[in-house]
């Protein structure tokens, strides 16, 4: 009984610094203020140029670019919280664009979307069967995956396609004051997302299937149909790009999604957001801020008219620094040790 | 274990050796003893999709027409121009020209030069006060962003050159409204630009180096033919116009291959090509980068270097002139990022532009090489930047 | 065909978990004997040897990094860099000894993988970030430090390597390639192989047997860092001058090494069964190349062909032995 | 209630499971012991759904069931809590507890009532000392059991709870805590069937022991008309006699080999202590007071950052082998073995690590430590626990150590592998190394040593010489916990 005690003890103590560590340590928290740090020094620095990086065209540009984005790193959220990871997505969005172009152009905006969505929860459904049924891992199923489509969009496209509606269109350009509808879209799906991770059973399950595939398999979960789940989600989320992307360009580009590298880029601002790449830990509103502060730095970048090749050299340094620090404390905190 | 080991080991072998074998034979239908009739018959019906027989006559008209402007400054030539009037935009009230770019990339040596002649063009104009250039790093969304950031900047004028045609044409519109714009290189699919500038095209680029292999190799040769990757827009309008050249010769188009632009796929294609077909006569590529890969190609393999075409990077004019080659270097002239800029002030100043500013696309060819081949520039360098006589040549362009 | 299976499968238990990756080897290369009747004629077979050279060194130095448990993604990048930088110390220095550049290029793919190595040991940053920052740093830095392209040429002396021959039928790539290859053989049969593969199966068990966990896995990234700019100078030497010339093989060296059963997470797989994956990737490609498949379908013919072998090798070796496990283990 | 019947599994054509029978009443605790590879595990799992078996039927309440996943073994009310903790650490209590099962009020988690019932829960075993929206990962081993079994309870009804070694990682204290829920439990009408190697709690707990042996039923037996004895006889089929090798005469004891003085860290205070060649000293103390802190330290695992030591203090692991020191630790899977590798090259990490230090002929020290295995390429994933702790000690054995750590040396090891890892280290101590034992197990502890040091709250409370009762160890290491509770956490 004695035993008891001397922990029950410290209990509400240790509560308490569990409540307050989340406040400093929280990588949600602190990608968030990376965000605003970055965006404060970014409009210092632009101000001494001469420029204003918060006027009402920058803060509607920094905005509009992280819709793309965002909406993949969201659907890679999914997926990496639940131990997977998904490398197809840059062809997937290509493909994206193509089939809602085409659609669009001939039938409804309606079947489009339809069209899209089903396609990409059916690469999904392909990438999470693979990945569970073939027992391969999910960095070469889904590399082998984006082969697969990269075949395809070749065989088939020979540059841009389809053509978007005007009305359609309007989710690309339309803005209410500063904010594009766009990122009405990103919000509505980031939402969603988060509630299905932290609020719904299957989000749950991702969280356990994630941490401890084999723990939360003993638990009774279904762990192969929940990693199936989550690249089908991870896939809808790309499929709500696609569609935006097409939106955005009026017509379907079989590089839209590969040149600007999203299957890379999302797991980059997934990481730069907090989320553990083993999976388990993190989640949707850290992997905004990801993204948030990407496109601050872009946008700073195009402000100052910084070369692009050096883009590259401070994005990268900004990657492993912020992952440096998110590994930190991790180290500091004394591992449990039953004496 | 080991039973179970054994079990799968066959099944194994046997779903791949299926897989292969569908490959196979799904590739092969005519024949067996060739496979390069094959890869031709697909690409007919791919012509038919993608061919646009208007724009390939118009073309090779075009390239026979001689240029109005300035002899020795082709990227101030054009061709059958339709002049307009501009003197709605003339630029109102005394200070200096505020330029703005928005730039697909520089992910390529020849958006590289071109970005350096653009910068140089502006240095030579006084009255152009601010030059602003947005990279959208090939990024179609980006670059309606740096388009619409670009039109709501006080610019007087606004030159794009669109990474994609069709999926920056809305951006397009939508600045045309508020500035002047400038279209160059890749076109959009809306007249409202005050001028597109660009070079003959594509059709008349591939029937250039296609009427060299024609003229240069036998009848019934076999050609391999080399492109960079599928569904590049401008590249396949050059391919069209070079299969219907080697149909009406009678050259065997034994291969066609995708090389990514990669100079080591290029060098192994080339290499298999041969080992396969014993002797190629002519090397037909849709684009310059890998052609030094497919000379050495022939020589690793102990052979003559057959007829070739190329562009007209530095590398391959070297290697042209080093081991004299028979060959031929349609351009893509990266003379044509100077052009933007002189439209823009001639705009601004209202005088008349035309409405398509087509430019000359000169050939390289044996009588003119050493005129473009300059001693001490850098490999991946275009000769036909008509750069010369800006400042900062050559230094700026990278010779040491 | 099933004695040839069956020979390979008791070789396949000598040579431990590569098994699988030594029959699709074999059917390939009797698939390329079928296509290509020329194709085991010495030249021809060389060459090909030589045209994977690259790519098994690399899948040898990405092996020692994935057996330790990590990724290294920023090979491919390491390549380019290697080639354009090269070609840019010509520029200045044309006269340099290609002996100096090759040296300078192999340190400096050291330094890259050291530096790799201590930031994912020391700042305890995942490897795969690690080295997707690496490869963005490397790739901005090198074209911002040339201006998007090279401002020289590569001598004919220093291409050699990657290009010519050794007594005029011998590519010198083969010889760097069975070096490397027996070098690396040699290594992971060395006390430091043994403890890597051990320190990437469990880090603790190794740092509690005194190991020196970070040292260990920053020499395996300094390995792949080596390997990379050996393939680097190949790469400038088979093919010369180019902007590109890396790009993807991250992604191809890392299949290799999973088609070579080398398990993503470390401590399982040989580096032997790693670089018959590197063959067998080459192998395939070739394949494609000669079978004539469009050009477009030849990703998705390698995508579906790369999902499947790895899928029946982890079905042999992951399903069945996990079913097993609490046979002798209660 | 539970009937299982003629119950066969194989794997691999290996047949692990032959025709096993049992049956379980509500409210009954069924003791299942047997060694390490007689299949009790397997049994479970198989009750538990984790394994479809071959042949054979399962019956809950004269219905036949079959499961093809462990959910629906537990929809059934059938729980399992497992020897490794299924636990996610960065989860709260609440999220473990209902993982699987979550409540879902409109489609989402009800986080309310999640909280409510494992509090509820919780409340009801008298565990009112955990919040549960506390993460896993904050809590202590005994606590984190504490909340499995909460788990196995939260699940629909639960009619029977099978506990695989629920005990091992557990300090004595905590083990009586536990039996007290165990008895709970049985008294609400729930089944148990509960596995464990220590007979004493075997007895103290069951109503009827089922033994196994190699994958075959050898009897059920009433507790009460058996003796231990008789159980042991049953599962290894010959008789123990003397449990423990005799202990070090006087003149056996050489010089000290280690010696600490003031030692100190986060968890230890002023720690003085001496090991000479030759004997055996174990260490007893509660779980948290430091036992394991204490060896770390000396191996440099965990430092000391004061004080002194000879022959040096160790900053890390490779400074103490250098220096001659070696510790076995009790987590033989994470931090003991790299479980994929074979057996020589599990033996030779450390010689291959810390070059100069050891040998490298293992065969004859594989031999020595009597490790049954089929050869020194196998895997040890796939050995038993015994064997696999045979490899660690011989992994120690080729460093050459002068002093050798022991942290639970006999954790999950089976009866025979025990007596042969006990009479081992005796002859080790005998060849002049000094040797140290962390056990939880009092009667492995006073069995083996020489004298005993207890530790509490992060010091040592006190030494007792060879043969001092449990009564007197206790006493000593519950002395001081009240006043150290700040250094114990």
């Amino acid at each position: 009984m004695t035993a008891i005690r001397t922990e029950a003890a410290p209990k509400p103590a240790r509560r308490f610094t569990r409540r307050r560590r989340l406040r400093f340590n929280d990588p949600v928290v602190g990608v968030w203020l990376a965000a605003a740090a970055v965006t404060l020094l970014g409009w210092i620095v632009v101000a001494i140029d001469g420029g204003n990086l918060l006027s009402r065209t920058g803060v509607t540009g920094i905005l509009q670019n992280s819709v793309a984005l965002g909406l993949v790193a969201v659907g890679q959220s999914a997926v990496i919280l639940t131990g997977s990871l998904d490398l197809s997505v840059a062809y997937l969005i290509s493909i994206g664009t193509l089939v809602a172009a085409e659609t669009m152009q001939d039938g409804s905006v309606f079947t489009a979307v339809l069209a899209v969505l089903g396609l990409s929860a059916a690469v999904g459904l392909a990438n999470g069967l693979i990945v569970t049924g073939l027992k391969v891992n999910a960095f070469i199923a889904t590399l082998g995956m984006a082969f697969i489509l990269r075949g395809w969009i070749e065989d088939n496209y020979t540059g841009p396609a389809g053509k978007v509606p005007d009305s359609f269109q309007r989710l690309g350009y339309d803005r209410i004051g500063p904010v594009p509808v766009s990122v009405f879209l990103l919000a509505g799906v980031a939402v969603a997302l988060w509630l299905i991770t932290k609020r719904t059973r299957l989000g749950h399950h991702m969280y356990a299937t994630g941490g401890d595939e084999h723990a939360a398999r003993l638990s009774g979960v279904r762990t192969k149909r929940t990693v199936v789940a989550a690249h089908v989600l991870c896939s809808l989320c790309v499929g709500a790009a696609a569609l935006f992307l097409a939106a955005r360009l009026g017509a379907g580009a079989p590089w839209a999604g590969t040149e600007a590298r999203y299957d890379l880029e999302s797991i980059a601002a997934v990481v730069l957001g907090g989320t553990a790449l083993a999976g388990g830990r993190g989640g949707v509103a850290g992997t905004l801020g990801g993204v948030l502060v990407l496109s601050v730095l872009d946008s700073v970048f195009n402000q100052l008219s910084v070369d692009p090749f050096f883009k590259n050299v401070v994005r990268g340094v900004v990657i492993i620094a912020a992952v440096a620090i998110y590994a930190r404390p991790r180290r500091t905190t004394p591992r449990r040790q039953p004496a | 274990m080991s039973r179970t080991r054994r079990r799968v080991l066959p099944l194994a072998a046997a779903v791949l050796a299926g897989v292969l074998v569908a490959s196979c034979s799904s590739d092969k239908p005519a024949d067996s003893a060739d496979g390069g009739p094959s890869a031709a018959k697909e690409s007919d019906s791919k012509q038919s999709k993608f061919f646009d027989q208007g724009d390939y006559e118009r073309q090779l008209a075009l390239a026979k027409a001689t240029p109005e402007g300035p002899q020795d400054k082709p990227w101030e030539q054009m061709l059958e121009p339709e002049m307009q009037d501009t003197a709605k935009y003339k630029k109102k009230g005394s200070g200096g020209i505020n330029l703005c770019f928005s730039n697909a990339g520089v992910f390529n040596p020849w958006r590289q030069v071109g970005l350096k002649n653009m910068k140089a063009e502006v240095k030579l104009h006084k009255e152009i006060a601010d030059f602003t250039v947005l990279d959208a790093q090939g990024k179609d969304d980006k670059q309606i962003s740096d388009i619409q950031e670009l039109s709501g900047k006080n610019c007087d004028a606004l030159i794009v050159s669109p990474n994609t045609t069709a999926t920056l044409t809305p951006a397009v519109k939508q600045a045309c409204g508020k500035v002047p714009v400038i279209v160059f290189d890749r076109g959009v699919q809306t007249d409202c630009a005050v001028t597109f500038i660009s070079p003959v095209g594509g059709y008349a680029y591939g029937a250039a180096a296609a009427d060299f292999l024609t003229e240069k190799v036998k009848k019934k040769g076999k050609i391999v033919a080399l492109r960079i990757s599928p569904g590049v827009d401008v590249l396949e309008t050059r391919w069209s116009a070079a299969k219907i050249a080697f149909d009406k010769a009678g050259l065997d188009v034994a291969e066609v291959k995708f090389t990514d632009g990669d100079p080591s796929k290029t060098k192994s294609i080339v290499s298999d090509a041969i080992s396969r077909h014993g002797d190629i006569d002519g090397v037909w590529m849709d684009s310059g980068a890998t052609s030094v890969a497919a000379v050495e190609a022939f020589e690793d393999a102990g052979k003559d270097v057959p007829p070739i075409t190329g562009e007209d990077q530095q590398d391959f004019l070297q290697a042209w002139k080093d081991k004299k080659l028979t060959a031929i270097a349609p351009t893509y002239p990266t003379f044509q990022w100077r052009t933007p800029v002189i439209a823009a002030l001639q705009i601004l100043e209202g005088k008349q532009v035309p409405k398509t500013w087509t430019l000359p696309q000169p050939t390289v060819t044996q009588q003119n090489l050493d005129e473009y081949l300059q001693d001490g520039m850098p490999p991946l360098h275009y000769a036909m930047c008509g750069c010369a006589d800006l400042p900062g040549y050559p230094g700026a362009w990278g010779k040491k | 065909m099933s004695t040839a299976t069956a020979v390979l499968t008791g070789a396949g238990r000598r040579l431990g978990t590569g098994a699988p990756v030594y029959a699709l080897l074999v059917v390939l290369l009797a698939a390329l004997a079928i296509t290509e009747p020329g194709f085991y004629e010495p030249d021809s077979f060389l060459a090909f040897i030589k045209r994977a050279a690259p790519l098994v060194i690399l899948a040898a130095g990405q092996y020692l990094v994935i057996v330790s448990g990590g990724f290294d993604l920023s090979v491919g990048a390491v390549v380019t860099a290697g080639v354009v930088a090269a070609a840019e110390f010509y520029g200045s220095f044309p006269d340099a000894p290609w002996v100096l550049v090759t040296a300078g290029l192999l340190a400096a793919g050291a330094v890259v993988g050291l530096v790799n190595g201590l930031i994912t040991t020391r700042l305890r940053v995942p490897s795969f970030i690690t080295t997707l920052g690496m490869m963005l740093i490397l790739e901005g830095a090198v074209f911002y430090w040339t201006g998007g392209s090279p401002q020289g040429t590569l001598p004919e002396a220093f291409r050699a390597f990657g290009r010519g021959t050794a007594g005029g039928w011998l590519p010198w790539a083969v010889l760097a390639c069975l070096a490397v290859g027996a070098a690396a053989w040699w290594l992971m049969r060395s006390d430091f192989g043994r403890t890597l593969i051990a320190t990437g199966d469990s880090e603790r068990a190794a740092a509690l047997a005194g190991v020196r966990v970070p040292r260990v896995r920053t020499l395996a990234f300094l390995g792949s860092g080596v390997a990379a700019a050996l393939a680097a100078v190949l790469v400038a030497g088979f093919s010369g001058v180019s902007a590109q010339a890396g790009r993807g093989l991250e992604f191809e060296a890392i299949t290799a090494v999973v088609l070579g059963g080398v398990i993503l997470g470390g401590g399982r797989g040989s580096v032997v069964a790693a670089m018959a994956g590197a063959f067998s990737l080459q192998a395939l490609f070739t394949l494609l190349n000669l079978q004539g498949v469009s050009g477009a379908l030849e990703s998705t013919v390698q995508g579906f062909i790369v999902i499947a072998a790895v899928g029946l090798g982890a079905a042999d070796y992951g399903r069945l032995r996990r079913r097993r496990t609490p046979e002798e283990s209660a | 209630m539970l009937k299982m019947q003629g119950v066969s599994k194989s794997f691999l054509g290996v047949r692990v499971l032959h025709g096993v029978s049992l049956d379980l009443e509500p409210g009954e605790v069924h003791a299942l012991v047997g060694e390490n590879g007689a299949g009790k595990s397997t049994l479970m799992k198989v009750l538990a759904g984790e394994y479809a078996p071959d042949e054979g039927i399962i019956e809950l309440d004269g219905t036949t069931v079959s499961f093809s996943h462990p959910g629906q073994a537990q929809a059934a009310g059938i729980g399992l809590i497992h020897q490794e903790l299924a636990l996610l650490p960065h989860r709260t209590v609440a999220e473990n507890v209902f993982l699987g099962r979550e409540p879902v009020r409109r489609g989402l988690v009800d986080r309310r009532a999640m909280e409510a019932r494992t509090a509820e829960l919780l409340a009801e075993l008298d565990e009112t000392g955990i919040a549960p929206d506390t993460l896993i990962k904050d809590l202590s081993v005994a606590r984190q059991q504490t909340v499995e079994i909460v788990k196995a309870l939260a699940a629909s009804d639960v009619r029977v709870l099978v506990m695989d070694e629920p005990t091992a990682p557990l300090a004595d204290h905590e083990v009586e805590l536990l039996h007290g829920l165990v008895r709970r439990l049985a008294g609400r009408g729930i089944g148990i069937l509960y596995i464990s190697h220590r007979l004493r709690e075997v007895f103290d707990l069951s109503q009827r022991i089922t033994v196994l042996k190699d994958g075959r039923k050898v009897a059920t037996l009433a507790t009460d008309g058996t003796t231990a004895d008789e159980v042991v006889r049953a599962m290894v089929g010959r008789e123990l006699g003397s449990y423990y090798p005799p202990r070090a005469e006087a003149e056996e004891v050489g010089e000290p080999l280690l010696t600490v003085a003031g030692g100190g860290n986060e968890r230890l205070k002023d720690v003085e202590l001496s090991l000479r060649a030759g004997e055996v000293v174990g260490i007893a103390g509660l779980q948290g007071s430091g036992r394991t802190s204490l060896v770390r330290a000396l191996f440099g695992a965990a430092p000391f950052t004061t004080g002194t030591m000879t022959p040096l203090r160790p900053t890390s692991p490779r400074r103490a082998i250098r220096a001659g020191i070696a510790l076995v630790t009790e987590d033989r899977k994470a931090e003991g073995l790299a479980l994929r590798q074979s057996v020589r090259d599990n033996a030779l990490l450390v010689t291959r690590a810390v070059p100069g230090r050891g040998t490298r002929d293992i065969g004859g020290l594989l031999e020595r430590v009597r490790l049954r295995s089929r050869g020194e390429d196998q895997e040890v994933k796939y050995l038993s626990g015994g064997n696999q702790q045979k490899v660690v000690i011989a992994k120690w054995l080729a460093a050459r150590p002068k002093v050798l750590l022991f942290d639970e040396p006999t954790r999950g090891v089976d009866v025979g592998a025990k007596a042969a890892i006990h009479t081992l280290v005796r002859e080790l101590a005998r060849e002049g190394m000094a040797v140290l034992i962390v056990s939880s197990e009092l009667p492995e502890l006073i069995g083996m040593s020489d004298r005993i040091l207890v530790m509490a709250g992060g010091r040592l409370a006190g030494e007792l010489p060879a043969g001092a009762g449990e009564e007197q160890i206790m006493r000593l290491a519950t002395s001081e916990t009240a006043s150290a509770k700040g250094a114990a956490a």
